[in-house]
């Protein structure tokens, strides 16, 4: 296994090597992925103009890409229940998954919880901020939904898995992140039922008339929101299941 | 509508992976209807595609996601090839289906919901990977199918663990070095969109500058990871036969398939040919290590008693015959990989349906399961025949016709080793089915030999209400397919002809 | 870019990535991990690539440590290699 | 002495850095590779996974670097004379008799900015990563379960013993 | 030559695939409306089949294609008159045959009667299709349904010897097609321009060099491995291990005829003895056959096993035909077609001899055989005849054909392989007379007094009596095989 591994190590990498010597150097401004005028110079000159979105990483992601990043939230998604479906009943396949928090004996430690109710809610409205305020500087669905997620991670890690399992129970989770692939696709759709193709967000906007380009804006505040949503619920049903084994009970 | 057709096709599965995933937590029973009809849907617009496609002018359509530009955006493009794997992955996903039925319920108890949201998304992401024309969005998409695929071998028995868990890492490297390579392209190209990097790479003649050679290398590495070609075949066998019976039946049809339309895709319509075939020595040893694979497929599944392991082998075999059609560089080894690539989906399909129904019904994993199967499920074992003998390429099968064009590929570019292997490899195949066929009609008692109408005193023939018609059907659909696909190969070659015509091929 | 600091963070990571790969404890190898992750997405910050540091600090350093840390709870804390 | 070090400065900058984030890629990347082939301990088979997906990752963000480029976010600046443009052709729009010309939009230079591009494919590459990673993890708590090891070569050994498979 | 396109052929083709519905659905519990299908699905069939003879006769060439299999090559039924003989004699010895085996399935009460009769009707399905069969992809076709469609009845009695000779008969048939005769077709594809039609002039007639000509005719030669040249010969012997209605039927017309009639297809409508004359290097070929010729009648003097002799004595015969083909002249291509219904009458006589002995008296060995003549006079009878009409004696059909080759040889100047015609003559001679011989003049061993053996039940001596006679009136009457045969000689 070893030897295997130095073999295949040494052939790629010298493979890789070779290859290496004919890149552009680092930070070439006119290397040719960076002045193709029909992609990345297109990105930065056209995005503002076509999309009001100042941040162009958040234009390219949920605009002209947008269709990949539907699919990025999909794997989130799949990642969730696919974890569900391994660890589900894992051994005790009759037994009803989590509820009891007797599992749980020794209480939560007073100053934890404490500080946990403090910094909490402030990391939550941060991460709604974040997921707000995509367009205009670093950050958007995925960043803000982790960050909320996050929070609920942590709300497990101060006061037991079953506490934060009150708060958000594995199938609202699994409803929300659904939801968020729904928001995200069913805005999709509504762009084809007025008329363009899948995601054209362009002809939404005979239904908030500020424009084209804030039409595109818009969508992509609003498909945001839905990466937000589905990324919050599974990043906690992928903690949930991993730190009890799939039983929903006691936890780290 | 008829435009948005390749949005659908993909969306649908996805929103009914939703729906079962939801309606499956008050119900669980809802999931396989919901599953059927995303299917069908998804299937019935396949043909609707298809049918676009052939009346549309250079039957080549595209769709852009957003509606952008294809180099900015994300874009499908769908040609008659396309248009026919897709409707291969969608029929072979709906059949599937129909024949889990029972299998899920047994096998994956509590967890239909998650299994069938699964099951639609990997086929989602194999539609996908088949019409995308943008070499990223082909990497979430394989990823998409890499996540359920590893999942859904992992909800099997206790062997499945490990293999998907060494399942999970070769295919994280095969897709990550698929990634790589398209990074090496995007460097020197600056582009994303298939046709946009050909046209960079016409126009700048960067095509021998070492980074596009080492990331066609890489790329090709992936792809050929994924396909599971000889000496990368390792996680196959294990995957596929420890997998749930339906997973088995999915994915051994369709993964490696896709994989060589992605590999043909990649070598015509993103590097092109004068690219890929003008280093004669590279494409020769290609078409070599392809010889390799087959001979040492079809003797390894020789080697098996286990029926499951034995077909899996098989496809290591097929996967072979494949990609040395594809390079052996002409125009009748291109036509022979792609039409295999629909004629070899069949009968996989159609082996893995029958083989699971016996081994379900004589709880027998091993050869002796097949001992007088004839006289107890006749059915099924006439289905298992017809595949057995398309295997072997006997005719008017399809497996005749793909590997006849094979042959006659090779014989026109002079690879006579290819030639013996793909001779060789329908003998062995014939000796591996035959000793099948030999247990299932004439075993060592005579009371179980086959005999229509039965002898007098025999007891009347309950294979009917043995297997339940949600398997029986499925699998004689996929055995009447393969002859329907033989006899009209020459429809299918013809607007596979088109779709290959702008590829200057020999 | 600056490219001092990023030579300095990139022998950093190489270092970081060597020892969390030889540490027999996986605890010990998750944390280090961790570490990797945030001088990873300090390397983004410096690149100019604000929102991949973003998701890194977050999803990197965040949460797959988390989930590393409880698999480990979860199965062997110790490793043989 | 100062001299000394400016010139070994520029010795560095002329000859380490244009390259030295490939070749660190690719020092990352085989650790890696070598990690997910020969270790024997499934967990740190997935460490190396994530490090193998970390270099690839440093690679592509790598490629969008342009010396003396800012972060891709249009500045307040720029934003503003968009605006002004945008306000001045909509009264154009209005009343053409009091704006009789049409600004064009101010040409931002590429230059000032990093590219986008690569940025936006590595967000989905870290999201994938982490999917796979949870699921790997996932399926080698089954493992465990199953086996009660993480360790291949004894699972491999317990398989041996139980003799239910041949490959 | 006019073509005529006819739906006869398609008919005359699926009659007895038709038939094997009933004779599933009748099944074990209605035997006798059971045979009764396998008859009248019979007549039908002949009667189709002799329909067509007098167009044909006429210069006519009937003519059904449908589905394009390949690019300018279809699924095709082209009747001319060598495919019309090969029918003729393949559809009425189905019908004696089917005869025959009523009276040697009950007599020797086997198991799965049905089956037999089902996959009899599908063999002799496959047979037509070969005969009919208008190019060389349909012939392929054909050839394969036939190894596979005859395996059951080889395998028939599933026990383990049973199962053995069917898997070596399989096994020979299978590989040799796959592995030999599949290149040779997709390269005469390749070479052919996309037409693969069976022509007068051979469709690949000056499209290939010296070399790759004789190799496509090595490759057809082994490939067809059913026409049993060495080396690929012994799975006839092992083949005989099935009933002897089948050993009969497929073994003495149908399989084995079918493979020379491949091998004749393959050198007249293929390649063209016209241009293989040009090329000489048919010679290779006749000498395998003469080889052949001569070792199998060697080994057949050696055999005990009644059957066992008859085999290697049908090998011999068959490359008889082989090497008249090879010598590519009229006269011995006329011969080796004459052959066919020649050999094919006598040889069943032969073989449904031996199963009326096995069935009567459950004799299997020559040496068992003394005095059994007085016993079944009738059987024995047919059997002189039979043995002479294969040996090439007067007043029986194997003598014209024989004669033709003959001649034809000395048309060639092939002296040498003229003599290997005559030893092997003498050779077949020596190991067909002593059985004769013992039967009738010898008194049975040990005093063995055959008061309770009589002759077999009459379906099974009225077909071997038939036959008899028809290899005797073929000696008289053989105007219309003649006709037939020169229509194809005439054609070239």
């Amino acid at each position: 296994m070893k030897l295997l591994g130095l073999v295949a190590v040494i052939i790629t990498g010298s493979l890789l090597l070779y290859a290496s010597g004919d890149f552009p150097a680092w930070g070439d401004a006119n290397s040719p992925a960076n002045s193709n005028q029909q992609v990345s110079v297109r990105y930065i000159q056209d995005s503002y103009a076509k999309t009001k979105t100042p941040n162009e990483v958040t234009a390219v992601l949920a605009d002209y890409r947008g269709f990949d990043t539907m699919f990025e939230t999909v794997v989130i998604f799949v990642a969730g229940i696919a974890i569900i479906a391994i660890l589900s009943f894992l051994g005790e396949p009759n037994k009803p998954r989590g509820g009891d928090i007797e599992e749980h004996p020794e209480t939560p430690d007073l100053i934890i919880v404490q500080t946990c109710k403090l910094v909490i809610p402030i990391i939550q409205l941060f991460a709604l901020y974040v997921v707000a305020h995509g367009h205009y500087s670093p950050g958007g669905g995925f960043q803000g939904g982790v960050m909320f997620g996050a929070s609920l991670i942590l709300w497990a890690l101060a006061c037991g898995l079953p506490a934060a399992l009150k708060r958000l129970s594995e199938p609202r989770a699994l409803v929300l992140s659904a939801i968020g692939i729904i928001i995200y696709a069913g805005w999709g759709f509504l762009c084809m039922l007025l008329g363009g193709n899948f995601l054209e967000y362009a002809f939404t906007d005979p239904l908030l008339p500020e424009g084209v380009e804030k039409a595109h804006s818009h969508g992509m505040l609003i498909v945001e929101i839905g990466v937000a949503f589905t990324v919050t619920a599974i990043m906690f049903v992928i903690y949930a299941n991993l730190s009890s084994r799939g039983r929903l009970k006691g936890g780290l | 509508m008829t435009d948005q057709l390749p949005a659908i096709i993909v969306l649908m599965p996805l929103l009914g992976a939703l729906l079962s995933v939801l309606l499956g937590m008050f119900d669980r029973k809802l999931c396989l209807p919901v599953a059927l009809v995303a299917l069908a849907i998804t299937a019935s617009s396949a043909v609707a595609m298809l049918a676009n496609v052939l009346a549309s002018p250079g039957q080549s359509l595209s769709y852009r996601f957003g509606g952008w530009d294809p180099l900015v955006g994300i874009e499908y493009r769908i040609d008659a090839l396309s248009g026919l794997v897709v409707l291969a992955i969608t029929a072979v996903g709906f059949l599937n289906a129909i024949y889990s039925k029972t299998r899920v319920r047994d096998e994956s108890p509590r967890r239909e919901h998650y299994f069938y949201a699964l099951y639609l998304l990997l086929v989602a992401g194999l539609c996908g990977m088949v019409l995308t024309n943008d070499a990223f969005n082909l990497y979430v998409l394989l990823e998409i199918c890499s996540l359920t695929s590893y999942a859904l071998i992992a909800i099997g028995n206790r062997r499945a663990a490990l293999a998907s868990f060494n399942y999970v890492i070769i295919g994280t490297i095969g897709a990550s070095f698929y990634l790589l390579g398209v990074g090496y392209l995007y460097i020197k190209t600056g582009a994303l969109n298939m046709d946009g990097i050909h046209a960079a790479l016409r126009a700048n003649d960067i095509a021998d500058s070492p980074t596009i050679k080492v990331g066609f290398i890489l790329i090709m590495l992936g792809v050929w990871i994924k396909m599971a070609l000889f000496p990368l075949h390792g996680w196959l066998s294990n995957a596929y036969s420890y997998a749930p019976t339906t997973t088995g039946t999915l994915m051994a049809p369709l993964m490696t398939k896709v994989m060589v339309y992605i590999m043909i895709r990649m070598m015509l319509s993103v590097f092109g040919t004068e690219f890929v075939f003008h280093e004669e020595f590279w494409s020769n040893g290609v078409v070599w290590i392809a010889t390799v694979a087959i001979i040492a497929g079809s003797v390894l599944a020789l080697a098996r008693s286990d029926i499951k392991k034995m077909l899996t082998y098989l496809i290591v075999a097929e996967v072979g015959y494949m990609v040395g059609g594809a390079w052996l560089g002409n125009h009748s080894g291109m036509i022979g990989a792609s039409y295999h690539i629909l004629s070899d989906a069949a009968m996989t399909f159609c082996l893995f349906l029958a083989a699971g129904i016996i081994i379900n019904r004589t709880g027998e994993a091993r050869m002796n399961a097949f001992d007088g199967a004839f006289k107890k499920y006749p059915l099924t074992m006439i289905g298992f025949t017809v595949g057995a003998l398309a295997m072997i390429g006997l005719p008017p099968s399809c497996g005749f016709f793909s590997k006849f064009y094979l042959i006659s590929g090779g014989i026109e570019a002079g690879q006579w080793g290819f030639v013996v292997a793909l001779l060789f490899s329908s003998l062995v195949n014939a000796v591996l089915f035959f000793r099948i066929f030999e247990r299932a009609y004439f075993p060592k008692d005579l009371a179980s030999g086959f005999e229509f109408g039965g002898d007098p005193d025999a007891k009347p023939d309950r294979s009917l209400d043995q297997v339940p018609y949600s398997m029986l059907v499925p699998m004689l659909i996929a055995a009447a397919s393969l002859l329907v696909i033989g006899l009209a190969n020459q429809t299918i070659v013809g607007w596979l002809n088109t779709a290959l015509a702008s590829f200057s091929l020999k | 870019m600056i490219w001092q600091f990023d030579i300095i963070i990139l022998l950093f990571l190489v270092v970081t990535a060597l020892i969390s790969l030889r540490l027999k404890d996986l605890l010990g190898a998750s944390i280090v991990f961790g570490i990797y992750s945030f001088l990873i997405c300090l390397l983004w910050a410096e690149m100019g690539a604000v929102d991949v540091a973003f998701t890194e600090a977050a999803v990197g350093a965040g949460v797959s440590t988390v989930i590393m840390i409880a698999t480990v709870y979860n199965t062997k804390r110790r490793s043989k290699d | 002495m100062m001299l000394d070090h400016a010139m070994l400065a520029n010795l560095i900058e002329d000859t380490v850095v244009p390259k030295i984030n490939f070749w660190i890629y690719i020092i990352l990347m085989m650790t890696g590779l070598y990690a997910m082939i020969s270790k024997n301990n499934l967990i740190k088979k997935l460490i190396g996974m994530s490090i193998f997906q970390t270099a690839i990752i440093l690679f592509y963000v790598s490629i969008g670097v342009k010396s003396g480029s800012g972060i891709p976010i249009l500045g307040a600046e720029t934003q503003r004379e968009f605006h002004e443009v945008e306000h001045h052709n909509h009264e154009h729009d209005e009343h053409p008799e009091e704006f009789p010309d049409v600004y064009a939009y101010p040409t931002i230079n590429p230059d000032d900015y990093a590219n986008p591009l690569p940025h936006v494919l590595m967000l989905t590459a870290i999201v994938v990563g982490v999917s796979t990673l949870g699921l790997a993890l996932a399926i080698s708590q089954k493992i465990y379960h199953e086996y009660g090891s993480i360790e291949e070569d004894e699972i491999l050994a317990q398989i041996k013993t139980r003799s239910d498979n041949d490959d | 030559m006019t073509t005529v396109h006819s739906i006869v052929p398609l008919l005359a083709f699926l009659v007895s695939l038709v038939a094997v519905i009933p004779i599933v659905l009748l099944g074990e519990r209605r035997r006798n409306a059971r045979e009764a299908a396998t008859f009248i699905a019979g007549f039908i069939k002949f009667a189709l089949v002799a329909s067509m003879v007098p167009a044909v006769l006429a210069g006519k060439v009937l003519e059904f294609s449908f589905i394009e299999l390949l690019p300018g090559v279809a699924l095709e039924f082209r009747v001319d008159g060598l495919g019309l003989l090969f029918a003729l004699v393949a559809s009425s010895l189905w019908i004696l045959t089917s005869c025959y085996s009523i009276g040697y399935m009950r007599g020797a009460n086997e198991g799965n009667q049905t089956r037999f009769y089902a996959f009899f009707a599908v063999s002799l399905c496959a047979t037509l299709g070969v005969a009919f069969s208008g190019n060389l992809l349909t012939l392929y076709l054909f050839y394969e349904m036939l190894s596979l469609a005859t395996y059951p009845l080889v395998t028939h009695h599933q026990d383990k010897e049973a199962r053995s000779g069917g898997r070596t008969y399989l096994s020979y048939l299978l590989f040799t097609s796959i592995a030999f005769a599949l290149p040779a077709v997709i390269f005469s594809y390749l070479n052919s321009g996309g037409n693969m039609d069976f022509t007068s002039g051979g469709f690949l007639a000056d499209k290939v060099g010296g070399g790759s000509a004789l190799v496509l005719l090595l490759l057809f030669v082994f490939g067809f491995s059913k026409a049993g040249v060495m080396p690929f010969h012994s799975w006839l012997p092992n083949a005989m291990v099935a009933p002897t209605p089948v050993s009969a039927l497929l073994h003495a017309v149908a399989v084995v005829k079918v493979g020379v009639f491949c091998i004749i297809r393959a050198f007249t409508g293929v390649l063209g003895t016209d241009f293989l004359q040009t090329l000489d290097v048919a010679s290779v070929i006749s000498w395998l056959a003469a080889v052949t010729v001569v070792t199998s009648s060697l080994i057949a003097m050696t055999q005990d096993n009644l059957k066992r002799l008859l085999a290697f004595s049908t090998i011999g015969q068959l490359s008889y035909i082989v090497l008249g083909v090879s010598l590519l002249v009229p006269h011995a291509v006329q011969g080796s077609m004459l052959h066919i219904p020649m050999h094919a009458f006598g040889k069943i006589t032969l073989f449904f001899c031996a199963g009326a002995i096995y069935v009567a008296s459950g004799k299997k060995y020559i040496s068992q055989l003394d005095g059994l003549g007085r016993a079944m006079p009738w059987t024995m009878g047919a059997f002189a005849i039979g043995a002479m009409s294969v040996i090439g004696l007067p007043l029986t059909g194997g003598m014209l054909s024989k004669i033709y080759m003959i001649w034809g040889a000395a048309d060639a100047q092939q002296h040498a392989l003229l003599a290997v015609y005559l030893v092997s003559s003498v050779l077949n001679g020596v190991y067909f007379f002593p059985i004769v011989y013992r039967a009738f003049f010898r008194d049975p061993q040990g005093g063995e007094v055959y008061d309770r053996v009589s002759e077999a039940p009459l379906p099974c001596v009225l077909p071997l009596a038939i036959t008899a006679a028809g290899s005797v009136l073929l000696f008289f009457f053989p105007g219309l095989v003649f006709e037939l045969t020169s229509l194809m000689i005439s054609a070239d």
